[in-house]
């Protein structure tokens, strides 16, 4: 019973790794790319260590790393994403011919790199 | 509130005392118990937050879980099918959310849902940036957003 | 019989390193620490000397454990003279460090990384570990890398690159040997290693592995081809820290050569050959160098390699007399070739160059301390009966016995390279007249205006030097007593072997 | 067919063929930070490979390794991401 | 770097790290892990803090310089490794406790050489990547 | 699966090599670095590999009941790796203190001329 | 005796610290050194006189066989007394000479180190023994021409002095090792039962070769000769001591006294007779050309020395004893010569011949002393030096075949022109008419003018009454050579014969010559456009050459690159790993025991091989990075599939910290430039390659060894047991090697101290070291 369970969550979480790694390979710009792959693999490593942490439920130090781990991926992937993609931005990475709005253009001082969050032009706009 | 909760934990650990057994399952039973024990003896208290809360927080994970599971398969097709459908685009999210817990959390669950991603916050705190991939409608999707996640994330933190 | 007091010689130093660590940038504190310490650990080195020669191999079996098991410290008479000298050279750098350091040098760790030096060559002398001598080694090079790069100046980064990339090469040569000897042998401790090795039957992996030990190893102790990394970089850093590579660090490399290739592969007609042949073409390099160069340092960095070259070529004839020779030499070499790098640096001092062109009149001017130099300067040349000739004999000898005339021929240039640059050197800087210079190349006598107490801090070691270098010249006898004794153990090992294993090895 | 076998011959070739696939991206870039998000992914698969790995070998103590991979992949990423922000500051 | 995101990531980070470098840095002895890891991963902690706080903040939580830890560290390390000595002992010689800890279980001369090899692993690649830092910027 | 790792052995060997022949001094750090993982993976490779059985006692028992793999080329290898960091650490700064003065990373820049000794 | 020998060098160590007290009227004081010296030695001479010989042992070095024996024979006990006396009247001389100079003091120590030297050579019954003191005055005699240290020329003359003689002391020593090594003593008196042996022995011409070497560079024989000339740079007083008595006759010395062990054979006499012959009238013929005395003087000196080394060759008893006969006669007439010259250039400040004239009417004594030497060596009747060139023609006449015919002719040109010499040194400067400007010139001190008046008289004195040293030290000397007794008492008039007929050819065509010919500086000029074929310039050439050679050798290998040199490195390794491995033995391809291969592990060894071609290949250094990383975490992946978690653990921390590392160290640098060319790079592939696939093929050869795993297995076995640990990684690293562990950790501790002060530290310009 719990070796279907396992089976099934190993076959999930790979399958969801390796849409992440095609998702990678195919995407036609680094955000896209980015976005795929951050998640898809969060959750297939997810999976992959929950069933981890169901094949050692025997020994509950293993179980609670496991999760532990889960716990840490979800907590940090999102963070190193929102970091390069900053950064990316930055250095100026060319967006996909299919990308339809960027509100994002023109925010950041190009001095101290602070982002404004576009409100005094919208209250511009509004007087 | 934190009171009920670490009662709550020492109920639980209390359990795991009792019937020797330490191991996961045994302690969320445990739990469990505890947490009906105090929300039986607490009916007739004033806060009962804690026992509203803790559904809630249920609820909120089952539905992370249905969005990014959903979401995760859209995305997969989009993956495996020749042609792309998508329509990427930068936009710019006005929060509600404020402290710094409550950012984090937000982004957090937003990024990890595919499809969308967070680029940046602003330097006052008040616009989330983010990338979509299926940006139909602007307005659409940040009123997805604010009625799903948001509404739901603040409802457990305040 | 496992015996603590032998790894007091590393502790001693590792101590004063921590404690110097812990007085960061309290430079006069660290001055006094640091000769403490030294002279601490030259007691230590004597009373071990003495008690290896009185009651033969000492060994310590660190934690507990049997060899093979766990980590092995020997000590006999070839390493604990090494222990001895380098004692001997620590307290001189020591001393000599206090005034001929700058302060700069001091605020930044100059004092702790010299202990941890001198910590890593006792350590590398004393184990009886093939992976622990890695360690050392280890230490060794990135101690001397930061002594070397210490204060940054572009001349100083330049030589620590090429030193850098040169001796870490070695050291992947080093552990590559390491690695295929575990593989071949399942066991580090060299004792053990020399009972497996010779009964491996697979004679041509035994040559092989070998191979990699004279390359890691021919760089460290700067034998041609290997030698680049020394003359370009022994010019560079303060003199104190010169002193201390030039008489220490590439005779750790001999050391380590004269150890494997006794203990562990005895070498075979091809090996003694290639030694042989290396030593000419390293002594003859060397002495071409010298001969063209014109900075004391640059011209004392090339005597290294050509003296390199009389022990490599003593262990190549592999007779017990050529190891007397060497092992003689390498005694005499430690003690004069700090001294003449202090010297070098005192000449800076006085003069503010060590340029032989800009240099002269010291002679006249310091007539007293230029005896001094004279007297090491003639040992190093080897004018008879100071401590550079009695080893030629052996060498001499050796040579005749084992018909090695090509080596003979190249040891009688370089030691006439060695006399001819000398003796040039000794009338271009002290009996020259001081040249005059171009304005902007004028010079402060550092030295005269010192207090007495700050120039004895500075002559003190270089008389210390000179004194233990006419000890060894004119009581030679005793010299030659530790060096035969040394050899004779290296061509019978089994005293060694049964000290480390605690067994009875029938050969 | 134990769990075992099904890791090995199922699961774990998969993982590896997304292991080439990434690295694909990783050699094709083109961008630097097309490289640190492929290097970043490369590291969850590792995540997720070690953790298979140790069921597939019943070796729990491979966790421990995976979760030191976790704990730290983000180092690296963070770390070029800082760069570049420096970098396009100049 | 100007994240909030990170700055608020990190204060969690930092104290899940620690204590999880201590939990390797104890149970080296019995599991994969030790002084080594556990040390890299407690400045691994710190640097990430410095990353998005700077290196004065993170200077300034840590209260003393790093570099003060290295002498520490190499003197635990150096007197558990010489502490056998006085007993007549070779060096390096585990001394140990009869009574096993939980969690640790036995306490010997091994652990406090570890705690010394942690205690300076920290305090080496904090001095490092700090000095680095405050140079370049 | 050995003879893999010992292509991969001599590939890193070589590489190391050819990298520490290119005038770039971030090329030189990059095959020391080569170099020396070829010279891990070397010693763990003669030491004999064993697949899933890492060198800790079960915790039940005392002493090893089954295959383990050999403990000793993994602590010599661990040894390596640490004294290669430091080593590393301080050449990656001398890396930048050469890039500091002559503006470049090219090796060939940074050779002074010997007239300028002192 | 010991004493005696070392009384030299205590003085001079003595006058270190006491100089100061010597440098004025105390000077003369030091003398007493050398004459109670003589004195002490000269008390000897009935002994010896005897046939008997005085021996002394002390203990020095007997593991090398080098002990302090000395051995007082006829042989040396002339040269001890011409030392300590000739000795005494130079120190007694120099005091006056030198007075009131600077560093007086360091003359003193200088000549008495110099005279200790000699006395130990002389003296020394060891050929090692013999060798140190050889090599010590090589190098106090070094000290002695350089001691006008300031003056360019001085420098360069001692150094060219000490280039020669102690290059061939090295050459001498070889020989000398391998004569001791094949007699199996270094004692000269054991050898002496060895001679045949030696003289059989295959490399009996080697040992000749190399103590031929020694002997003729230090006793200025042709083409090792030219040091000696510029020799002269040294204060006259030192000239006088160097080349009368000592320090070039020491090469004469070394061969008398090795004769009765190696001499006697064809490999011995001829090439002596040639050397000698050369020499004795190359010297001579140059010596007419010069018009500065002490360079006449120099040139007359070797052509002495050519005749000794000649009369050594000839190696008859007839021979031997004219050899020590002529050493005396030459020791003093050169001794009085120079002395007088020393007068001469002290006085009226020059030494040009050709301005000198006419002195005796103000230095009588000096002009008697000069006269008296010039006609010693001449060889006057009734001088000394009659008797000396008796002797010479005596001993060239009995050889066998035409060489009496050769020899002697060669003999009596040399003379003629040796002749010559001496009366331009001895008569020329005090005959004629006083020049206006040497009208003020007046005696000196006494104790210059006495000196050479002694030695001169002496030349008569011995002369006229042979019999005073015939018995007493000429033939125990000539004894010691021969080694055996022998009778022939000197002789003044050997009755009327062809030797005294050549005597008489000698000194009519020498008187001849001296009356026709004025030395000019033409002459000079004359003589040295011929300098390009003389031995000093092919030297100096030869010597430019090595260096030129040396520079290039230098340069070339060295050439600052240090690419090139980790290619050379590499290179050999190649070369060598190479030539083993495919000599001696197959080579197994295959290992016997194999693991099976999955996917997952060819997939990340696949990645590996990309990765590291990536990194070698790309042009950005950022992507470099990456890469780099990829292999580090890639095997990281290895270690856990094969079993080592600590190791996994530890080199991804590592990794992405060096990565860290990277990135804060890498801002601004520009990109990666292609700085080689195709060949280059090709040329670097093909080491590289090789490289590895030589290191591959051993790994797989150390594969098939079978492994022992009884270290490894006891580790299993007590890890916890006695260990108390389960990681048994962990428990090596902290208990069964923890050794290792400790110094690890200090290593880090350096680097990072590194790191702080390559960073931080800026030293002030005035800090210099
Ligand atoms: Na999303
Ligand atoms: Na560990």
């Amino acid at each position: 019973m719990t070796t279907i369970l396992i089976g099934s969550l190993c076959t999930i979480g790979a399958i969801a790794i390796l849409i992440a790694a095609i998702g990678i390979l195919r995407m036609p710009d680094f955000y896209l790319r980015l976005s795929v792959t951050v998640k898809a693999a969060t959750l297939g490593g997810g999976l992959l260590l929950l069933s981890a942490a169901f094949f050692f439920t025997g020994e509950v130090a293993v179980t609670t790393k496991a999760l532990a781990i889960i716990f840490f991926l979800t907590l940090t992937a999102p963070v190193a994403a929102h970091l390069i993609g900053r950064a990316a931005y930055f250095i100026g990475t060319e967006q996909w011919k299919g990308t339809i709005r960027d509100d994002l253009a023109g925010k950041y001082d190009k001095e101290t790199h602070e982002l404004s969050s576009g409100n005094e032009e919208n209250r511009k706009n509004q007087d | 509130m934190v009171k009920q909760f670490l009662m709550n934990l020492l109920l639980a650990f209390i359990w795991i005392a009792l019937t020797g057994v330490l191991a996961y399952a045994n302690f969320m039973f445990g739990f469990a118990i505890g947490f009906f024990l105090l929300w039986v003896m607490n009916l007739n208290e004033s806060d009962r937050r804690y026992f509203t809360r803790v559904p809630k927080i249920i609820s909120f994970f089952l539905y992370f879980l249905y969005e990014m599971i959903r979401a995760n398969v859209q995305v997969a097709y989009d993956m495996i099918t020749p042609r792309f459908f998508m329509q990427p685009g930068i936009v710019r999210y006005p929060m509600n959310a404020r402290s710094d817990f409550e950012i984090n959390l937000l982004s957090t669950v937003i990024s990890l849902t595919p499809g969308t991603l967070i680029l940046d916050v602003s330097e006052d705190r008040s616009v989330l940036y983010i990338h979509v991939m299926y940006l139909k409608d602007k307005d659409r999707f940040i009123q997805q957003i604010k009625e799903g996640f948001e509404r739901r994330l603040l409802e457990i933190i305040r | 019989m496992t015996d603590n007091t032998l790894i007091l010689s590393v502790i001693i130093h590792l101590f004063t390193a921590i404690v110097l660590l812990a007085l960061w940038r309290k430079t006069v504190a660290q001055r006094i620490i640091s000769v403490v310490g030294s002279v601490v650990a030259m007691v230590i080195a004597i009373r071990l000397f003495t008690a290896v020669w009185d009651n033969g191999i000492l060994t310590m079996q660190a934690a507990g454990w049997d060899a093979p098991f766990g980590i092995t410290f020997v000590a006999d008479v070839f390493s604990s003279t090494m222990v001895l000298l380098t004692s001997f050279s620590g307290i001189a750098v020591s001393i000599y460090s206090a005034t001929g350091v700058a302060r700069g040098r001091m605020l930044y760790g100059y004092f702790p990384i010299l202990h941890l030096l001198l910590m890593g060559l006792n350590g590398a002398f004393l184990t009886g570990d093939i992976f622990n001598l890695y360690v050392w080694f280890e230490v060794i090079i990135i101690a001397s890398f930061v002594l070397m790069t210490l204060g940054g100046r572009r001349a100083q980064i330049e030589g620590s690159v090429k030193y850098m990339a040169m001796n870490v090469l070695a050291s992947t040569f080093f552990l590559t040997g390491i690695g295929i000897l575990y593989g071949i042998t399942g066991t580090l401790n060299m004792a053990d290693l020399s009972l497996k090795i010779a009964a491996l039957e697979n004679r041509k992996l035994v040559d092989i592995v070998s191979i990699f030990f004279i390359v890691g190893f021919g760089i460290k102790s700067a034998v041609f081809p290997l030698y680049f990394w020394l003359p370009s970089s022994y010019h560079t850093p303060p003199s104190a820290v010169a002193a201390i590579f030039g008489g220490l660090l590439t005779k750790v490399g001999i050391y380590a050569l004269f150890r494997v290739f006794t203990l562990i592969f005895i070498p075979d007609e091809f090996l003694r050959t290639l030694l042989v042949v290396l030593a000419i073409f390293t002594i003859l390099t060397g002495s071409f160098g010298a001969v063209i160069k014109n900075n004391i340092r640059r011209v004392f960095s090339y005597l290294i390699v050509c003296h390199i070259g009389f022990m490599v070529g003593g262990l190549g004839m592999y007779s017990e007399i050529a190891i007397t020779g060497a092992l003689f030499y390498l005694i005499h070499d430690m003690m004069v070739k700090t001294n003449i790098f202090l010297i070098a640096g005192l000449i800076r001092k006085l003069r503010g160059t060590m340029n032989m062109d800009k240099l002269g009149g010291l002679y006249a001017e310091y007539p007293l301390l230029s005896l001094v130099v004279a007297l090491v300067l003639f040992s190093l040349v080897g004018i008879p009966p100071l401590s550079g000739f009695w080893p030629k004999i052996y060498l001499f000898e050796a040579g005749f016995m084992d018909a090695q005339y090509p080596l003979l021929v190249a040891i009688i240039i370089g030691s006439f390279v060695t006399l001819y640059v000398i003796a040039k050197l000794w009338a271009k800087v002290f009996w020259k007249n001081q040249p005059t210079l171009p304005a902007e190349e004028n010079y402060t006598d550092e030295f005269k205006p010192m207090s007495a107490f700050r120039k004895s801090l500075l002559v003190v070691p270089i008389v210390f030097l000179m004194a233990i270098a006419l000890y060894i010249g004119l009581a030679a006898e005793n010299v030659a007593l530790v060096a035969k004794h040394i050899a004779r153990d290296m061509k019978d090992m089994t005293p060694y072997i049964e000290a480390v294993l605690g067994t009875n090895v029938s050969p | 067919m134990t769990l075992s076998t099904y890791i090995d011959y199922v699961i774990l070739p998969i993982l590896a063929i997304a292991l080439v696939l990434v690295f694909i991206r990783l050699i094709k870039g083109p961008n630097i930070v097309d490289r640190v998000i492929a290097l970043d992914l490369l590291i969850t698969i590792g995540v997720s490979v070690i953790t298979v790995y140790s069921i597939s070998t019943s070796e729990s103590t491979f966790i421990d390794v995976a979760m030191i991979l976790a704990l730290i992949a983000f180092l690296g990423t963070i770390a070029f991401s800082f760069y570049l922000e420096k970098r396009g500051r100049k | 770097m100007k994240s909030t995101i990170l700055k608020t990531a990190s204060i969690y980070l930092l104290p899940i790290l620690l204590l999880f470098s201590i939990f390797i840095l104890l149970r080296g002895h019995y599991f994969p892990g030790g002084g080594f890891v556990g040390g890299l991963i407690a400045a691994i902690a710190f640097v990430l803090h410095s990353f998005t706080h700077g290196t004065e903040a993170t200077l300034k939580l840590l209260r003393i310089h790093p570099s003060a830890l290295i002498p520490v560290g190499l003197a635990l390390a150096a007197i558990s490794m010489f502490a056998p000595m006085l007993n007549g002992q070779p060096v390096m010689t585990g001394l140990w406790f009869d009574q096993p800890v939980p969690v640790i279980g036995l306490i010997g001369s091994a652990l406090f050489f570890d705690i010394g090899v942690y205690v300076v692993v920290i305090g080496v690649v904090l001095t490092i990547l700090f000095t680095i830092a405050q140079y370049s910027g | 699966m050995e003879l893999l790792l010992v292509i991969l052995i001599g590939v890193l060997y070589a590489t190391g090599i050819f990298m520490l022949l290119r005038r770039s001094m971030v090329k030189l750090l990059i095959g020391l670095i080569l170099l020396g993982n070829g010279a891990n993976l070397l010693i763990f490779l003669l030491g004999r590999i064993t697949k899933g059985a890492p060198p800790v006692i079960d915790s039940a028992a005392k002493f090893f009941t089954d295959v383990y793999a050999d403990p000793i080329p993994q602590a010599l290898i661990l040894t390596a790796i640490v004294i290669s960091f430091g080593l590393q650490a301080f050449a990656i700064v001398l890396l930048k203190r050469v890039y500091v003065l002559i503006n470049s990373d090219d090796l060939d820049d940074l050779n002074t001329p010997e007239e300028e000794d002192i | 005796m010991l004493i005696a020998v070392l009384a030299g060098l205590f003085v001079s160590v003595l006058l270190i610290p006491l100089g100061r007290l010597f440098k004025g009227r105390l000077a003369v004081l030091i003398s007493l050194l050398p004459t109670s010296l003589f004195a002490y030695f000269a008390s000897f001479i009935p002994t010896i006189a005897n046939g008997e010989a005085i021996s002394f042992h002390y203990p020095w070095v007997p593991s090398l066989g080098v002990d302090f024996h000395f051995r007082l024979d006829g042989l040396s006990l002339l040269f001890s007394l011409l030392i300590t006396g000739i000795g005494s009247l130079v120190f007694l001389y120099a005091s006056s000479y030198l007075k009131g100079h600077r560093y007086l003091d360091r003359f003193y120590a200088y000549l008495s180190l110099f005279m200790a030297s000699m006395l130990g050579l002389v003296l020394a019954d060891n050929v090692l023994l013999l060798f140190i003191f050889w090599e010590l005055t090589s190098i106090s005699s070094f000290f002695l021409i350089g001691f006008n240290n300031e003056d360019a020329n001085s420098r360069k003359s001692s150094l060219t002095a000490l280039a020669v003689t102690g290059g061939g002391g090295f050459l001498l020593m070889a020989g000398l090792i391998l004569m001791g090594h094949l007699s199996g003593t270094y004692a000269i008196q054991e050898m002496l039962n060895a001679s045949s042996f030696l003289k059989a022995h295959p490399w009996y011409p080697a040992i000749l070769a190399l103590i031929f070497a020694g002997a003729f560079t230090k006793s200025a024989q042709f083409p090792f000769h030219f040091w000696l000339p510029g020799a002269m740079k040294a204060p006259t007083p030192i000239s006088a001591y160097l080349h009368s008595a000592t320090m070039v006759k020491a090469g004469v010395y070394l061969l008398a006294r090795l004769y009765p062990i190696l001499g006697g054979t064809e490999y011995w006499t001829y090439p002596l007779i040639v050397v000698g012959g050369i020499t004795m009238f190359y010297g001579a013929f140059h010596s007419i050309f010069r018009t500065d005395l002490k360079s006449i003087l120099a040139y007359s000196t070797i052509s002495a020395l050519g005749i000794l080394v000649f009369l050594i060759g000839i190696g008859t008893e007839q021979a031997l004893l004219a050899a020590a006969v002529f050493i005396l006669v030459h020791a003093l007439y050169k001794a009085s010569l120079f002395l007088t010259t020393g007068v001469l250039d002290h006085e009226t400040g020059t030494r040009e011949i050709t301005q000198l004239g006419g002195l005796r009417k103000v230095l009588l004594p000096l002009a008697i002393a000069g006269l008296l030497a010039a006609l010693s060596s001449a060889g006057l009747p009734f001088t000394f030096g009659f008797i000396g060139k008796d002797q010479i023609y005596e001993a060239t006449l009995h050889t066998e075949g035409i060489m009496p015919i050769v020899l002697t002719s060669l003999a009596v040109i040399t003379n003629i022109l040796l002749l010559y010499a001496g009366l331009l040194v001895g008569l020329k400067p005090f005959a004629g008419k006083l020049p206006e400007r040497y009208q003020a010139v007046h005696l000196p001190h006494w104790l210059m003018w006495t000196p050479p008046l002694l030695l001169a008289l002496m030349g008569i004195a011995f002369g006229a009454f042979p019999a005073l040293i015939d018995a007493s030290l000429l033939n125990p000397a000539a004894t010691a050579m021969i080694n055996e007794t022998f009778d022939s008492p000197l002789k003044l008039w050997h009755g009327f014969n062809l030797v005294l007929l050549l005597s008489g050819i000698t000194l009519a065509l020498g008187a001849l010559l001296y009356l026709m010919r004025k030395p000019s500086s033409k002459s000079m000029a004359s003589i040295e456009r011929f300098n390009y074929l003389a031995p000093q310039y092919i030297f100096g050439k030869l010597a430019r050459a090595v260096r030129r050679f040396a520079a290039r050798y230098t340069r070339t290998l060295h050439n600052g690159f240090l690419r090139v040199y980790l290619f050379r490195i590499i290179m050999f390794a190649v070369l060598l790993l190479g030539f083993r491995l495919f000599t001696g033995g197959p080579i197994q391809w295959i290992p016997a025991h194999l693991s099976p291969i999955s996917v997952y592990e060819v997939a990340v060894l696949g990645i590996l091989i990309a990765a590291i071609f990536l990194t070698v290949n790309t042009s950005s250094r950022l992507t470099a990075v990456v890469a780099t990383s990829v292999i580090g975490y890639c095997i990281c992946l290895l270690f856990v599939f094969y079993s080592a978690p600590d190791l996994a653990m530890t080199q991804f921390t590592i990794d992405t910290l060096t990565v860290v590392l990277f990135v804060l160290v890498l801002f601004r640098l520009p990109p990666f430039l292609n700085l080689a060319n195709r060949r280059d790079r090709i040329r670097d592939w093909l080491l590289a390659s090789s490289f590895g696939a030589i290191i591959a093929l051993i790994t797989i050869q150390a594969m098939n060894q079978p492994f022992d795993d009884a270290v490894s297995k006891f580790y299993g076995e007590n890890a916890y047991v006695l260990a108390k640990g389960k990681n048994v990684v962990n428990v090596i690293l902290v208990d069964f090697r923890g050794i290792d562990t400790m110094f690890e950790v200090v290593v880090l501790s350096i680097a990072a101290i590194g790191v702080v002060s390559l960073l931080k530290l800026k030293l002030k310009a005035s800090e210099k070291e």
